[in-house]
């Protein structure tokens, strides 16, 4: 099937491998190593890896769109942002009775603004399967829309750029009001248990990390086997020279909606991943500028390679988090001069610097033969 | 060499060659049939009042000035540029202007560029598969499987376009006249019923005019092909009908010969000493 | 023996950077002159800065890490309200130690945190009374950036206006912007008009950060005076007004806890160090510094009286903790987790400081929960045994929702 | 005029000109020819600064070694270029795209000559149109007369017949003898085409992956040559 | 209002002075009454002073009103004459003696409120009648519309006679005509038929509301009603003009990025940021030449072009020119760009906002008439951004460079063979695209905060302006950001500011679907390949 056809290919492989390595790594790390140990790895560090998964999916997911089809969409956040925030909904339903006012069914910001009942857009929230549907479903219906009326009309290139800009920037100040039902400017926070295990423990977030994992591969997989099918010949196709694509009789739009659509899905799936392990859904990850973050890890990783995107995300988002750590006022200085520096040397990012290594030596090993 | 000598014995048939089954209906005369075709651009008079028919299996040399407007015109049957105003049949059951690009191409229009266009970023390979007469929707594109037998079909084209060796090159560092033939044989894999082709000898050789010129006699008969060029050897070399184009309306048509010697088509195009 | 690790959250980056700095700063100097007086318990202190660069989840994982990995026994951070909520579940999870130094929206007490900020009642209470008191305002606009702080802020005065002062409907006018809105024509035109329509009117302003600028910009040059419709606010202060040219807006209020100008040894004090700690002769003082002031001299003295850092211990022990203030009053340590302030009104002046014209005459205690607001007149917070509770309901008779309540029904039950 | 020894050019790996020496003597017409991907163009490219060279000369005017000049330089010496593909700027009018010959020119004449609108009537009818909009054959016209604006003593044409009708192109390759005759012009031609080489050019290089297999005075080119070389 | 009058008679009569000594005793007096806790005592012993027959009471109501009459601990009364910093330098507020610096610790100002000022300035402006500077008394005149009482009333009927000046004398005219509609006289409304003036309008719809006299009420509402008409015009004016402010402000900010994305396709992230360095720049200025704020700004026009503008030709080297035809990658290299610059704005100046001083010719408002006022500082930024546009235009289109630019951006490689210097048309066209957007800097610190955060304010909507208007047409920048500017303040007043943003937005993503390349697309078959 074409679904399994990447497990056969040596790149997959060699990433699903490394992958499954650091899951079980970090788990026994985590597990068997005593906390005094210099190479334990604490719950805190579990719950950092487990976030960057979650982004990595999302840089997975905005590769295939600008990698492959060209898209560069500047407005990916809001799917992640919607994905999080049907799952916000879900857990926010979690809490029950035990918000500050007691309320039995409302959340709290509810209570507050005076609501009596719950919004239609609440219905079923409570529901995990209902959920977990809609993470892919909002993204996914919201990408349709947009993208229906985008691809239609042949809307392309910075156009299309600018326009998810500007889609995700009218989420972002409609999420801001608090009349929209979504906890206005705080979000949703303070989350109590996922499908009844309480959210606040060890296990609850190495269940968290491993689950983000399996995501991550399943999406990279899927990926893969949608580029490596001749879809992804036809999305390249277009990507590079749409009108001639739509003269041999394919139908470009469809094609870019439809990995549009799925892209998107991925990205909301990110998304419910990643708030559980963070505890806090609110209206900046719709910001502009985190969407633009999410292109910059995957250019620093290497566009179009897909395991680039995840490196990119780990790499990116690890340096942030050291750089903040170690040297606070300056981290800026070392993260700008880090984007600066890989565009300029490294122009196919840090996969093509992977594979010009790869390369090079199967140059040396060609010569003496 | 080899090929070649099999592409000067014209008995043979190549299976890429025998057309596809169209729903396109010639029952009741031309395969192709335009009338009254205008357009214009900022005021731009580029077609005006065109008519022309094709008939089914023809092989017919469009000819004219620079810039008359025969690309032009081939923007209008693909369906990249709408006419003002005028009506473009493909059979008697397809009006083209009601179709997008697409649904032209799959209906069996295939076509050529004047400036060579490939996928750069995909192999010369690739570019041929994709190419590949097949159902092109969504879902069977994505499983598509690639086998023996499709391999065998692209890699009879490979070795007609002389491009076998560069096959796993990217398509983007082909010269001009090998991106030509990659362009010729992409057509070859859509099997079309009409093919146009927009100066398909520019940059060649003789020797490869000469076999375009085979290659192109070839097809028709089973297939209708619309041939623009410049180049009067290889039009002479394979015409049997020529139409002359000036300013966007047809100024004369018929046999090379009666073509040629026409005092008006002399003047604006030919020249005295062709 | 290990220093005792004081933990400092706030942005030095992003869009907070701007207010935040200077409390990270503050902090640092705090830290410099204990140790300067021997430290603390005979310990060294160490202020640990991280930089959550205005990111609301990056506050969480940095607060994770401070508790979790640099073990800090008490933590000064948070500007933001997000950022408090967002960083809420941590501290209760790790049960750590929060002062948060900024004045908010109220409805809120954790186990864990400690809001020396003003609550509502502490800064737009006594501030509409004065508007309305002593200068005779009968209308009202209400004008604020769309988030929480503004928007319950307007509930409470909305409904305290209407229920107090019987103000009609009519002679309310709310309205809100986005963050950073720089475009105020329309809107100051339109406070413009609802003011001149013969009632004396004043709005009441929550406008955020950067948005002030071209607000106070903008009622300039339409000429609207502080004499006409005066404009009180209540998230201006010194630091702001540092980067405006404040000429044209002398006469307008704010209201806090604190001001720069106010007339106290112990407050040219504070100045004088601030001023030799940064280096800069212009350098500025603003309420939430001394906010954080006052958190650390509870904290301090907490620590003192407990013996230990040991987070339920200091907890224990600040309750009723007393320490002056910088305006020459005390603030105690309320069982609700907030203090008692003295407030403020005080009218720009041309040098961008404030002149304070009115105060209460004593300090208030801060609430937790509105008695404004349906939903929480019946929420009584006090974090001290037998009740050890933030929500605690007097109709019902129980604790809502949060996890010490149930931590204490647990260990009731066994 | 210009005289190129052991010329060695890669494109990554692959070796595209291959010592390849051959010389343009001032005021007479050399043509080179070969097969499609033999390296006509990219040596074209190499004369121009546009593809890097590995190692080799090019000598102009006997004395400059133009390896050595900046891109920019080479048109300003007065070597005029038309390119493989016309390579107009799209966006730019008919009038605009002229103009940005006048660059190179060392007389700092502002105005394009005359001369470019005589020998191309088209192009000062569609002045205004963008380069673009024009057909493929009106655009190659308006890269020759690109070229001719700065009034250049080397001139290189890229297969400058293609897409051209055959009137133009006869009048093209007259303008081309007529330049060569009065102002000592010299022209590095590359086409495919034998009759107009035949016609116009005086001598031949004929180049096969990268080398340059043989040259001559056109007269000598013989059928013989032709079919061992040109064949496919 | 008895102290306007009595205040008034005191400057009309120049009484001989008293001997000093005697004088100074009396005056001592005066200001110790004004050191008293409650405001309406203070207000008393004002009223005190103004009627006082000191020749030195206007000098004394000015430093109380900004502020700087204050008293020493010991009991001296001071004026400060500098207020900033730890130390103050002071006069005596008596002999008016130079005392050299004061620690502010030593200090306690004599605090007013914002009713006393307004008392204050009255009594000022009473004065000012007599003023020989017509401003003045234009100024004066003002203020006294809708402050008339009963002594003032009888005063000004006879001033009008004696005043010079149209405007001063309609002004005042108008000042008694409402007073006398107050006291319940007809003709008054005849008067005030028409005027747009606030005050007027409140007096005559209490007129209309009033039962007592039914005459008046049906002219005072019919008045109204004439009113009502003429100033929904003015309002429908004032949105345009609001709009095409706001529009003038997008434009100004977008146009730079026109060029440096638009015409050269360098996804320029760190615009804001160069835009910012303008802003410090005028900043920077201004705490050179202290005390010439105009000055300062027109100085840092040159100076914010050149600071922007060689900040971009150094990045354009350091950076970009080894980015060519990798467009998209310029995002990633500028937006780190954009990072490295804030942080070093933040480590170099400072975290906060800095002030910037708005000259004195550029604040307050051009009165067109009661109802309408145009902002001056946007007024000129207004005439600054079309001038800007225009300059653009002319270098672009009528200039070699202007030529040379379109062709490198068109094609490099070709431009280069026809001897076009492409690194210098590179660093030139960058360097004026960031110059611009320096001078776009200039002019917003007239508007906005000076802070690091100042240019993540205005790239989302720089970007939106330029796709809108079509990528490189900057006629297509212009008309987009004007028309932005419009739309969004048409929508504001009946959607609030939060949703007319939003919609602002959702027109933008709509409209691109009925046109995919903008406002002005580039036409034509090059376009479309
Ligand atoms: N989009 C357009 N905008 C303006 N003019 C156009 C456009 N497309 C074509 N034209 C004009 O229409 C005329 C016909 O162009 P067309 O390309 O069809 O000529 P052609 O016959 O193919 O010429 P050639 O043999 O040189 O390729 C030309 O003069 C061209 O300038
Ligand atoms: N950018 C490139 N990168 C790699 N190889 C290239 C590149 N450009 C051209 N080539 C290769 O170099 C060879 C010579 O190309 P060139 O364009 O010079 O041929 P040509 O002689 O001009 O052919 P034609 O007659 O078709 O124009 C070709 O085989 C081509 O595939
Ligand atoms: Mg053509
Ligand atoms: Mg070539």
């Amino acid at each position: 099937m074409w679904l399994t056809q990447p497990l056969y290919e040596r790149s997959t492989r060699i990433f699903l491998g490394v992958l499954l390595l650091a899951m079980i790594l970090v788990t026994l790390l985590h597990l068997a190593v005593p906390a005094d140990h210099p190479l334990y790895v604490s719950a805190y560090t579990v719950n950092l890896f487990g976030k960057y998964l979650s982004y990595a999916l999302l840089a997975v997911a905005v590769d295939l769109v600008w990698g492959y089809l060209g898209i560069l969409s500047l407005g990916h956040g809001a799917f992640f942002a919607l994905g999080g925030y049907v799952m916000g909904m879900y857990l926010m339903r979690q809490i029950g009775d035990r918000g500050v006012y007691g309320h039995p069914e409302l959340p709290d910001f509810m209570v507050f603004l005076n609501w009596d009942a719950l919004p239609w857009y609440w219905l079923g929230s409570d529901s995990f399967l209902f959920t977990a549907l809609m993470v892919m479903l909002v993204p996914g219906v919201l990408a349709f829309a947009f993208g229906y009326l985008a691809f239609r009309s042949r809307v392309t290139g910075v156009y299309l750029s600018i326009m998810t800009q500007a889609l995700t920037f009218a989420l972002m100040l409609a999420f801001y009001r608090n009349e929209m039902g979504f906890g206005g400017s705080d979000g949703m926070t303070n989350f109590r248990d996922i499908l009844g295990f309480d959210l606040r423990t060890d296990e609850t977030r190495l269940a968290l990390f491993l689950i983000s994992g399996v995501a991550l591969a399943v999406g990279y997989v899927i990926c893969r086997a949608l580029v490596n099918s001749k879809l992804g010949r036809v999305c390249i196709a277009s990507r590079d020279a749409e009108a001639r694509t739509r003269f041999l009789g394919y139908r470009v739009e469809r094609v870019q909606l439809s990995v549009f659509v799925v892209s998107a899905m991925l990205a909301g799936v990110a998304g419910a991943l990643y708030v559980p392990q963070v505890g806090i859904i609110n209206p900046s990850e719709f910001a502009p500028l985190f969407s633009i973050e999410i292109v910059l890890w995957v250019a620093l990783g290497g566009r179009a390679t897909l395991y680039g995107a995840v490196i990119g995300a780990l790499l990116v988002n690890y340096a942030k988090t050291y750089f903040t750590g170690v040297m606070p006022d300056a981290w800026l200085f070392a993260l700008g001069g880090l984007f600066v520096l890989v565009t300029v040397f490294l122009p196919k990012g840090i996969a093509g610097l992977l594979k010009q290594r790869k390369q090079a030596k199967e140059k040396e090993e060609e010569v003496p033969a | 060499m080899k090929l070649l000598k099999e592409m000067a014995n014209r008995d043979r048939v190549f299976e890429f060659l025998v057309p596809q089954q169209s729903p396109v209906d010639v029952r009741h005369g031309p395969i192709l049939y335009l009338e009254d075709v205008s357009v214009s651009f900022d005021g731009f008079q580029a077609i005006n009042k065109l008519n022309l028919t094709i008939d089914d299996g023809e092989l017919r040399c469009i000819i004219g000035p620079n810039g008359a407007g025969k690309t032009t015109m081939m923007d209008i049957i693909t369906g990249k540029t709408r006419p003002d105003a005028g009506s473009v049949w493909f059979g008697s059951r397809h009006n083209l202007l009601e179709k997008s690009e697409p649904e032209i191409a799959s209906l069996g229009i295939g076509r050529k560029f004047q400036k060579p266009t490939v996928f750069e970023a995909l192999t010369v390979f690739q570019n041929l598969e994709l190419a590949r007469a097949t159902n092109k929707s969504l879902l069977p594109t994505l499983l598509e499987q690639m086998n023996g037998d499709i391999r065998a079909q692209i890699e009879e084209v490979l070795e007609l376009i002389g491009l076998k060796e560069l096959h796993r090159q990217e398509a983007g560092i082909l010269s001009h006249g090998q991106k030509q033939w990659l362009e010729i044989g992409m057509l070859l894999m859509q099997r079309p019923r009409l093919l146009l082709v927009d100066e398909p000898v520019a940059g060649m050789t003789e020797q490869e005019m000469e076999r375009t010129a085979e290659l192109l006699t070839g097809l028709a008969g089973k297939q209708s092909v619309v041939v623009v060029e410049h180049d009067m050897g290889f039009v002479r070399s394979i015409a049997r009908q020529v139409t002359v184009l000036h300013q966007g309306s047809v100024l004369a048509e018929g046999s090379m010969d009666e073509v040629s010697n026409n005092p008006k088509v002399i003047e604006v195009y030919l020249g005295e000493e062709a | 023996q290990d220093p005792i690790r004081v933990g400092v959250l706030h942005s030095l980056s992003g869009t907070m950077a701007i207010s935040e700095t200077v409390l990270k700063d503050t902090i640092e100097m705090l830290v410099e002159q204990q140790n300067a007086q021997g430290g603390l318990l005979g310990r060294e202190l160490e202020a640990v800065v991280v930089d959550p660069a205005s990111n609301w989840p990056l506050f969480a994982e940095r607060a994770r890490e401070l508790l979790d990995q640099h073990e800090v026994d008490v933590v000064f951070g948070n500007w933001t309200s997000v950022s408090r909520k967002a960083v809420l579940p941590v501290f209760e999870e790790l049960n750590g130690l929060l002062f948060y130094p900024v004045q908010y929206e109220g409805e809120e007490s954790s186990k864990n945190v400690f809001y020396t900020g003003a609550a509502p009642n502490q800064q737009a209470i006594p501030a509409v009374n004065y508007l309305h008191e002593q200068v005779g305002i009968e209308r009202w606009v209400l004008a604020g950036t769309d988030y929480v702080y503004p928007r319950t802020t307007n509930r409470i005065l909305a409904s305290y206006l209407q229920e107090e002062f019987g103000v009609a409907e009519d002679d309310i006018m709310i309205n809100y912007t986005p963050f950073g809105h720089s475009d105020w024509q329309n809107i100051v035109a339109e406070i413009r008009r609802f003011g001149s329509q013969g009632k004396k009117t004043a709005v009441v302003s929550t406008i955020n950060g950067d948005a002030n600028v071209p607000f106070y910009r903008e009622l300039g040059n339409q000429g609207i005076d502080a004499a006409d419709i005066p404009v009180v606010a209540f998230s201006v202060g010194e630091q702001e007004l540092s980067g405006i040219d404040t000429g044209p807006l002398v006469g307008h209020l704010a209201a806090w806890n604190y001001f720069m100008s106010v007339d106290t040894d112990a407050n040219y004090d504070f100045i004088d160090a601030w001023i030799d700690y940064t280096g800069d002769e212009e350098a500025v003082t603003n309420d939430p510094m001394e906010a954080h002031y006052i958190g650390f001299n509870m904290w301090k003295e907490a620590v003192r009286k407990a013996g230990t850092t040991d987070v339920d211990e200091v907890r224990d022990a600040i309750y009723g903790v007393t320490v002056p203030n910088l305006t020459g009053g005390y603030a105690v340590m309320m069982p609700n987790h907030h203090i008692t302030k003295p407030v403020l009104i005080g009218e720009i002046q041309n040098n961008g400081q404030f002149d304070v014209v009115w105060e209460t005459p004593g300090t208030v205690a801060g609430d937790a929960w509105s008695d404004f607001l349906p939903g929480s007149r019946d929420l009584v917070s006090d974090w001290r045994a037998p009740m050890s509770c933030g929500n605690y309901n007097v109709k019902t008779g129980r604790c809502g929702g949060s996890r010490a309540a149930e931590e204490a029904a647990e260990a009731l039950g066994e | 005029m210009l005289k190129i020894n052991q010329l060695n050019q890669y494109y990554g790996q692959s070796h595209t000109l291959r010592d390849l020496s051959l010389e343009a003597p001032k005021g007479r017409c050399t043509c080179i020819m070969g097969r499609n991907g033999v390296g006509k163009t990219t040596l074209m490219k190499a004369i121009m600064g546009e593809v890097a060279i590995k190692d080799g000369s090019v000598l102009y005017q006997g004395e400059t070694e133009l390896t050595r000049k900046r891109v920019e330089d080479r048109s300003r010496m007065g070597i005029g270029y038309v390119p493989q593909g016309r390579q107009i700027f799209p966006l730019l009018t008919v009038e605009d795209n002229l103009r940005t010959g006048l660059a190179a020119r060392s007389d700092g004449q502002k105005k394009i000559p005359e001369r470019i609108y005589e020998l191309f009537p088209v192009l000062k009818e569609m002045r205004h149109r963008r380069g673009g909009d024009l057909s493929g054959g009106q655009q190659q016209q308006l890269a020759i007369g690109r070229a001719l604006v700065l009034e250049p003593r080397l001139l290189i044409l890229d297969e400058p017949g293609e897409g051209i009708q055959p009137n133009i192109v006869q009048q093209i390759g007259e303008v081309i003898r007529q330049l060569i005759e009065e102002d000592q012009l010299t022209v590095l031609l590359v086409e495919q085409k034998l009759p107009f080489a035949r016609k116009f050019a005086d001598r031949f290089v004929i180049m096969d992956r990268g080398k340059n297999l043989a040259e001559g005075e056109i007269a000598e080119l013989s059928d013989e040559l032709i079919k061992q070389y040109l064949t496919v | 209002m008895k102290p306007l009058l009595a205040c008034l008679l005191l400057f009309l009569t120049w009484l001989p002075s008293l001997s000093i000594a005697e004088e100074d005793v009396r005056a001592g007096a005066l200001l110790e009454a004004l050191d008293v806790r409650s405001f309406a005592d203070k207000g008393e012993a004002i009223s005190e002073l103004a009627i006082s027959e000191d020749p030195r009471t206007r000098y004394w109501l000015n430093a109380l009103l900004d502020g700087s009459l204050q008293r020493t601990h010991e009991g001296r009364f001071v004026v400060v004459l500098n207020n900033r910093g730890r130390s103050w330098p002071v006069e005596d507020a008596l002999t008016q003696e130079d005392l050299g610096e004061i620690s502010r610790r030593e200090l306690n100002r004599i605090s007013i409120n914002n009713s006393l000022r307004n008392q204050i300035r009255s009594l000022i402006a009473v004065a000012d009648l007599y003023s020989e500077d017509l401003s003045l008394r234009r100024a004066s005149a003002e203020r006294l519309v809708g402050e008339v009482d009963e002594a003032l009333a009888e005063f000004l009927a006879e001033h009008i006679e004696q005043e010079t000046d149209r405007r001063v004398q309609q002004r005042l005219s108008l000042a008694l005509a409402i007073y006398q509609l107050e006291q319940g006289e007809l003709d008054a409304v005849a008067e005030l038929h028409g005027s747009l003036n606030t005050d007027a309008r409140i007096a005559l719809s209490r007129a209309a509301a009033q039962e007592e006299n039914p005459l008046l009420a049906q002219e005072a509402q019919a008045a109204l009603s004439a009113i009502e008409q003429r100033l929904k015009m003015n309002r429908t004016a004032e949105t345009l003009y609001f709009g095409l402010s706001m529009g003038s402000v997008l434009v100004l900010a977008a146009i730079g990025l026109a060029i440096t994305f638009g015409v050269m396709g360098v996804i320029n992230m760190a615009h804001g940021e160069l835009i910012m360095l303008g802003a410090y720049t005028t900043w920077a200025m201004q705490q050179l030449l202290p005390g010439q704020p105009g000055l300062a700004l027109l100085l840092s026009i040159p100076a914010g072009f050149m600071v922007s503008g060689l900040v971009g030709i150094a990045m354009e080297r350091g950076v970009i020119q080894f980015l060519k035809g990798r467009p998209l990658e310029t995002l990633l290299a500028t937006f780190g760009i954009s990072l490295m610059l804030q942080q070093l704005v933040r480590t170099v100046i400072s975290p906060q906002n800095r002030t910037v001083v708005t000259p004195e010719w550029m604040s307050g408002s051009l009165v067109v008439n009661d109802a309408l006022s145009l902002t001056l500082n946007r007024l000129y930024i207004m005439a600054f951004a079309l001038l800007v546009f225009m300059a653009l235009i002319y270098i672009l289109r009528r200039t070699r460079l202007g030529l040379e630019v379109r062709a490198v951006t068109q094609n490099r490689a070709m431009a280069r063979s026809m001897g076009i210097k492409a690194t210098r048309v590179d660093m030139m066209t960058f360097g004026l695209g960031s110059g611009v957007a320096g001078l776009a800097g200039v002019a917003l610190s007239q508007l906005t905060n000076v802070g690091p955060n100042l240019g993540q304010a205005y790239i989302i909507d720089s970007f939106m302006v330029v796709v809108f208007g079509g990528v490189g047409n900057l006629w297509g920048t212009l008309v987009a950001g004007m028309s932005l500017g419009i739309i969004n303040q048409v929508i504001e007043p009946w959607a609030g500011a939060v949703v007319a943003k939003i919609l602002v937005l959702v027109f933008i993503i709509l409209f691109i679907q009925k046109r995919p390349r903008g406002l002005f697309p580039q036409k034509g078959r090059a376009a479309g390949d």
